[in-house]
């Protein structure tokens, strides 16, 4: 190590808002702007991921600000669910940006240098997310991840996607504010503190119903993790162009949604205290709904991307339900699963995003046969919806044995129920789909004659197909070092 | 005899009904401005009413008498300045009518308010 | 005597010793120049007077040399010394930001007259706040009130006049309710001393004419605060004053009649009337939510930029009011935190808005299309202005909020509709912030307007976006906004520092 | 009790003469009644002990007040033409006042009560304390100029500001959007030349009414009087001589530049006595340090600034006489 650990969280936060105003700086040559923002990618990521020995020795770097309010102050305090996170994020951030540079030149996007540096600043916060050491810190930077991710989803700028960029701006600052802030100053009221402690700090200081109350205004005060009937931002989210939809879904935003609730669950209530709970059932049912009706509204879709969507959602309740379960093995399999689904969620966003760029096409009406056309592609998207399917030897795999082990424990079979009945939707949605891209003829002719799409955005979303292998079988590590959450 | 002497106070009630009601009910500037002082006068009776002592006189001490009574000074003192601040307020808002009758060729604000929505 | 003890005075007579020479000396340029050496200067003063008051010591200054009650005191402790920094912190930055707008709106014949009627109605603010005297505060009113209407008066749009006329109306209903009220207080204790009334008013034996004296102070007070529905006035003031003006009266005025009625409220009434504060809280509770709701509901519908943000300004009031009502520490500390920082807040909005002004010639939100691209700069520092307003963190609107819902918490269930009633608020807020940002950012310009390709110039940038980061150091190093409120919200309620 | 009998007269005159101005349609009238208004409210001052205001309130409320009036009707309108409609809501809200304050009274010191609290707490400290530490006769001149200087220093500048609201308002040349035509004031007549009588009478009143002013201004330490009312006795003289030679007289014998100078040099005379006492190491406006011996330095820093608002006052009321008076003929 060539700086101390607290250094190494301080350049974690501030080289992508260094890289958004270089980026800002080199504005008007693209080639130098896209070089900056991959560079600051790779360097963040080596920053990030440099911490990882000393989490995985039982390391916790902390760095503090100073106080913001008397009492509370902005710090950072790595553990290993941050660190899972921050090292994902960052991680997925130079996939990404190859992508993007292939995806926003090929579209031929407006405003890009805008679109760099929101995204830029986005991983900055998803990084601070990750790191905060107390509720408050993560709030404030839950907040800038919000709003520097609202000009990527509002990125086309015409009527329609202004609207639908109004709505996700809306519900999730809505959210945070209307439930979430009232939720922390009331838990503040309640401990005296915010500090995110291995076994939590509500415990004995309040009682039922008003836990319920709590738990259900962080339930859905989080709107990143996009409970039903909170979820209308992700779909609205759609009009986004893909790079940012895979921000949404796999990088940064809902992550920082289900790791906010998994935060909340282990190190502000503690999962022994809320178990003893009765109201965190509503939990388990409000995500088992989520799962199971989106789902169903998947099943209807006809717009590849507003599939995924809803795909996300479900996948979303996983973790929550899995964070909601409160046995040690599915805390993991929460943790696991953010990864797990972030790798395939990204593979099949890249993948659909790869198709509209080469064929400009977005219903899935229209792309019977496009596997002939695009076969690493949809070859890529195949494994990514296996993954979501949780079929061996993917990734998802790994996650939803986890996850129900952690429900076998706790004796909870409506969470098995759904695991099941969900596994065989998702079944139902993904593979008629990719049997038709491969098998049937095409029947819609496309505007031009194509092939894959630009080479970087074939080489990330291959990438990203791999990763989901990779994770299948390099898990066992990351396992070990998210079992240390529970550690008091 | 105990109502007489709250006279003045009830003389101070109705100066600043009369006064209240000139400004509200008219539309007409300089007559609501006339309410306006009005409204303010009666507050200079209800703080003089206040400096009257029975058999007292103005408080200017003279040599040489003793065992004098006198009016309370403070009330006059606060009030000198009201006066003041009353004329002031009048004059800033007599010019205020003039430029408003330049700009708009009344000083009735009801036509004024219509003319305002046109615009 | 040193220096030391002496500033006390120096802040305010700084102030009235410049107004006649800037207006006497009519040569170019200089009005305004000694005028902002003026502010500034008293500025540094109310900076050092906070230094000292951050300790929790409160200063008597005796006027003349005479002692309370039967001179003048001055009496500053950390809520005058944080309204004063306030107050000539917002007056310097608006004259350093209008140097240049200014000289466009007023003119050359008209300047020192105008900058005599600025330094005065900071002299007039700042006398308010630093007094000790319940009649002085009236005089000093008086001071302020005059020299508002006349730099409203100087706004360019011929209903600019007939605004400074409506406003005078009600700004001297309001400052007579306040000279009845004080009237009535002297008539049962015989002194003027806010402090010897406070003492006093306690041993009165019949309360009558105590509860109508506290009806009457607060009304008015009310009324030349904004506070809904007495706001009718002030839309339209802000709308057709001078944008520089604006971004002083905004930022400062209306919350100095807030700071008399805390003033008033706690050192007078609070102390001595059984269940007063069932009163406060009947009074401004209503009055409040009432505000939080019409303000921002008006400011979604509102066409005019800057009446869109006076608009809000009433909304605004209403948390400041609520936390007023909820006489505790957290509730009184967030009142009294949001009076600063919502000065912060609208005063680099309202500057923001100036610049706008400048180069599209109109404030009419439709018309503002494409501002994100051409402005980059001044729109940055709107929508920081605007998620201030809303209460995003990292702006200070975060920090009133946190304790306005701090101290509504502590107050059981029906603090908990409280909690949904500002959050629900600062939601609205969210609606009518964003429906400027999605004109300026998203929406082309029509094609008969007249492009706007210049950014604003330095001179109004550069302090605009000073206003802005010192809003977001406000935000994150709350050691002086937060702990000055929260000694003044202790002092004022008795509780031991 | 005949004082008492009296006052009843005047506070009924009163009211009487509020109504009717209320209910006159012409404004004229309506300006008239309400000079009478403030005369009769300036005799009440008197009956009550208050000699001070009462002259205060006869010069500026009866007399300047009027003029002022007078000369903006002249450049407005001569009629009330507000509709009849929409008075209940004024009608509720000020009868609701008037009930509050009827309500509140009743519990309130009967007039001239000796034990009321007022005359109790602070007033006789300073009816005690004057002739020891001020050492002047007229204890309102004592506590104005110093126990409440800081106030009356307050008071000077809100007649500079409305001073500086008028000239800001009237005095620049006026902007071409204007709606009235030009030469419409030009009928009326600027002076009242072609009158014999009330121009002769008028003339030889004007020496008296500035030299009596003069006697306000330097006796006040004695009697009745001080900067105010000298400075609105001044200003009235020279606004008395405007009406009878006219305006262009009445500038030529005040030049405008000399009244503003009058104002701003009256306002920077008293904060400068307040700075001076500073320097000399006192408290702001503290008196005492300004001579060697404590009531020597009372004296002298009245006189100043008693000075100093006399000039602002009558200043202030000139100028802003001028700028409306001028206003019309340009």
């Amino acid at each position: 190590m060539i700086f101390s650990e607290s250094d190494t969280i301080y350049y974690a936060l501030t080289i992508p808002l260094l890289g958004a105003l270089g980026i800002a700086l080199a504005g008007r040559w693209p080639n130098i702007r896209e070089t900056v923002t991959l560079t600051t990618a790779v360097a963040v990521a080596i920053v990030v991921w440099s911490l990882i020995p000393t989490l995985q020795a039982g390391g916790r770097p902390e760095l503090h600000f100073g106080e913001m309010l008397p009492g509370l102050e902005i710090a950072f305090k790595v553990e290993p669910l941050g660190m899972l996170f921050g090292a994902l994020a960052s991680g997925l951030w130079i996939v990404n940006s190859v992508y993007s540079i292939g995806y926003m030149r090929g579209n031929n996007e407006k405003n890009q240098t805008r679109f760099y540096i929101c995204f830029a600043i986005a991983i900055s916060a998803a990084i601070g997310v990750a790191f905060s050491a107390n509720l408050l810190t993560l709030f404030i930077f839950y907040e800038v991840l919000t709003i520097s991710t609202y000009p990527l989803v509002a990125h086309k700028g015409d009527e329609a996607t202004v609207r639908s960029a109004r709505v996700y701006m809306g519900i999730l600052l809505g959210t945070s504010i209307g439930l979430f802030l009232p939720a922390m100053i009331w838990t503040y009221s309640v401990a005296g503190t915010l500090s995110f402690t291995p076994g939590g700090i509500l415990e004995g200081k309040i009682a039922e119903p008003l836990v319920g109350i709590l738990l259900l205004l962080f339930a859905f005060g989080i709107g990143k993790a996009a409970l039903m009937p909170i979820h209308r931002w992700l779909p609205a989210a759609m009009v986004a162009p893909t790079p940012v939809s895979a921000l949404l879904h796999a990088v940064a935003v809902v992550k920082a949604g289900v790791f906010t609730i998994t935060k909340v669950f282990v190190y502000i209530f503690g999962i022994d205290f809320l178990f003893n709970q009765p109201s965190h059932r509503i939990i388990v049912w409000v995500a088992c709904f989520t799962i199971v009706v989106s789902s169903f509204i998947a099943l209807r879709q006809t717009n590849l991307k507003r599939l995924l969507a809803y795909s996300t959602i479900g996948q979303l309740s996983y973790v929550v339900l899995a964070a909601s379960i409160l046995k040690p093995l599915s805390e993991v399999g929460a943790s696991m699963h953010m990864m797990a689904h972030a790798f395939g969620k990204i593979t099949l966003f890249f993948a659909a995003g790869a198709i509209y760029v080469a064929s400009k096409k977005t219903e899935i009406t229209d792309m019977l046969g496009i596997g002939r056309r695009m076969p690493w592609t949809m070859a890529a998207f195949s494994i990514g919806a296996l993954s979501m399917i949780g079929v061996p030897p993917t990734g998802g795999f790994i996650s939803k044995w986890y996850i129900l082990g952690g429900a076998i424990q706790d004796d909870n079979y409506l969470a098995l129920a759904t695991l099941v009945a969900s596994t065989l939707l998702n079944a139902a949605y993904f593979l008629p789909f990719i049997f038709a891209a491969f098998l049937y003829k095409e029947d819609v002719k496309p505007v031009n004659e194509h092939g894959e799409a630009p080479w970087p955005m074939v080489a990330a979303l291959t990438f990203t197909a791999l990763l989901t292998f990779a994770f299948f079988i390099f898990h066992q590590p990351i396992a070990d070092l998210e079992a240390q959450i529970l550690v008091k | 005899m105990a109502v007489l002497g709250l006279y003045n106070y009830f003389v101070f009630a109705v100066l600043l009904m009369i006064g209240l009601y000139c400004l509200l009910a008219r539309t007409n500037i300089i007559k609501s401005i006339i309410g306006l002082s009005m409204f303010q006068s009666a507050v200079f009776l209800l703080y003089i009413s206040m400096d009257k002592v029975d058999g007292g006189t103005a408080p200017i001490i003279q040599e040489g008498v003793e065992n004098q009574i006198f009016a309370n000074p403070l009330p006059q003192v606060l009030i000198l300045t009201a006066i003041v601040v009353g004329i002031s307020t009048t004059a800033l808002a007599l010019a205020v009518a003039v430029r408003i009758r330049e700009a708009y060729g009344t000083i009735e604000e009801d036509k004024i308010q219509e003319m305002d929505r046109k615009q | 005597m040193t220096l030391y003890d002496q500033l006390p005075a120096l802040v305010v007579a700084v102030l009235l010793f410049t107004a006649p020479i800037a207006y006497m000396l009519r040569m170019h340029g200089f009005p305004w120049a000694a005028a902002t050496a003026a502010v500034v200067t008293s500025f540094i003063v109310a900076c050092s007077l906070a230094a000292t008051a951050i300790g929790g010591e409160t200063i008597i200054y005796e006027m003349g040399g005479w002692p309370a009650p039967y001179g003048i005191v001055l009496h500053i402790d950390a809520l005058s010394a944080l309204m004063a920094m306030l107050i000539t912190g917002a007056s310097s930055a608006a004259l350093i930001f209008g140097a240049k707008s200014l000289a466009d709106e007023v003119g050359e014949e008209t300047a020192p007259a105008f900058f005599a009627a600025w330094l005065l109605c900071t002299a007039g603010l700042v006398g308010m706040v630093i007094t000790g005297d319940a009649f002085n505060i009236f005089v000093f009113m008086e001071i302020s009130s005059l020299s508002t209407y006349v730099l409203i008066s100087a706004g360019p749009d011929r209903r600019a006049l007939i605004s400074t006329y409506r406003y005078i109306v009600m700004g001297t209903v309001g400052a007579t309710f306040y000279l009845i009220g004080v009237g009535f207080l002297y008539m049962v204790t015989g002194t003027l001393n806010t402090a010897d009334l406070g003492a006093r008013v306690g041993q009165v034996e019949d309360i009558r004419l105590v509860l109508v004296a506290a009806g009457f102070v607060s009304v008015g007070l009310a009324v030349k605060a904004a506070v809904f529905p007495l706001h009718s006035w002030m839309p339209n003031a802000y709308t057709f004053a001078p944008n520089a003006v604006t971004v002083f009266i905004a930022a400062a005025s209306t919350k100095v009649s807030l700071y008399v009625l805390i003033r008033v409220d706690y050192a007078i009434f609070q102390n001595s009337i059984a269940n007063h504060e069932v009163q406060l809280t009947l009074f401004l509770v209503p009055l409040g939510v009432m505000a939080l709701f019409a303000g921002s509901l008006l400011a979604i519908y509102e066409k005019n930029l800057k009446r869109l943000l006076a608009y809000s300004s009433v909304s605004q009031i209403g948390y400041i009011a609520l936390g007023i009502a909820m006489t505790s520490v957290a509730g009184l500390t967030g009142a009294i935190v949001h009076m600063f920082n919502h000065g912060l807040i609208k005063g680099g909005m309202f500057m923001a808005v100036a610049c706008l002004a400048l180069r599209y010639r109109t404030v009419n939100v439709a018309n503002l299309a494409g501002a994100g691209k051409a402005m980059p700069w001044t729109m940055a520092a709107f929508v920081m202005g605007g998620l201030g307003l809303i209460g995003v963190p990292l702006t200070p609107g975060f920090i009133s909020k946190w304790y306005l819902v701090l101290a509504a918490l502590e107050k059981g269930w029906l603090g908990a509709l409280l909690v949904a009633v500002i959050l629900i608020s600062s939601l609205l807020a969210v609606i009518y912030v964003w429906k400027v940002i999605e004109v300026a950012y998203f929406r082309e310009p029509r094609a008969n307007a007249v492009p706007v390709t210049e950014e604003a110039p330095m001179v109004m940038l550069i302090p605009t976006w000073i206003v802005v980061l010192t809003g977001i150091w406000f935000a994150l190093d709350t050691s002086v906004s937060v702990g000055l409120a929260s000694i003044a919200a202790k002092t004022l309620l008795g509780v031991a520092l | 009790m005949m004082t008492i009998v009296f006052s009843l007269f005047l506070l009924t005159m009163l009211v009487i003469v509020a109504v009717a101005i209320l209910r006159t349609e012409n404004l004229f009238t309506a300006v008239m009644l309400s000079g009478i208004f403030s005369l009769i409210m300036a005799a009440n001052f008197f009956v009550l002990d208050a000699a001070d205001v009462a002259l205060t309130e006869a010069v500026i409320g009866a007399g300047i007040s009027t003029v002022l009036f007078l000369g903006a009707l002249a450049l407005t309108a001569e009629y009330d033409r507000s509709p009849p409609v929409g008075t209940w809501v004024p009608l509720l809200t000020s009868s609701a006042l008037g009930g509050v304050i009827i309500f509140a009274t009743f519990q309130a010191p009967r007039l001239g009560d000796p034990s009321a609290i007022v005359h109790q707490h602070v007033a006789p400290w300073y009816l005690e304390k004057t002739p020891e530490l001020i050492d002047v006769p007229n204890v309102v001149t004592a506590v104005l100029a110093s126990f409440r200087g800081y106030d009356t220093l307050g008071e000077v500048f809100v007649v500079f500001t409305a001073c500086i609201g008028v000239m800001a308002l009237l005095g620049r040349v006026r902007p071409r959007r204007d709606s009235i035509k030009e030469g419409e004031f030009k009928k009326a007549t600027d002076n009242l030349r072609h009158h014999l009588i009330p121009r002769v009478v008028g003339k030889m009143l004007v020496p008296f009414i500035v030299l009596f002013g003069l006697y306000v201004q330097f006796h006040g330490d004695f009697g009745p009087g001080g900067g105010f009312q000298a400075g609105a006795l001044v200003a009235a003289g020279v606004i008395l001589y405007s009406l009878v030679e006219g305006g262009v007289r009445g500038r030529e014998l005040v030049p405008e530049w000399f009244s503003s100078v009058l104002v701003a040099l009256g306002a920077f005379t008293y904060t400068s006595v307040g700075v001076a006492s500073m320097l000399m190491g006192g408290r702001f406006l503290d008196y005492s340090v300004l001579a060697h011996d404590p009531v020597h330095g009372q004296h002298l820093g009245i006189l100043v600034i008693e000075a100093g608002v006399g000039m602002t006052v009558a200043g202030v009321m000139i100028t802003i006489f001028h700028a409306f008076s001028r206003r019309g003929i340009r």
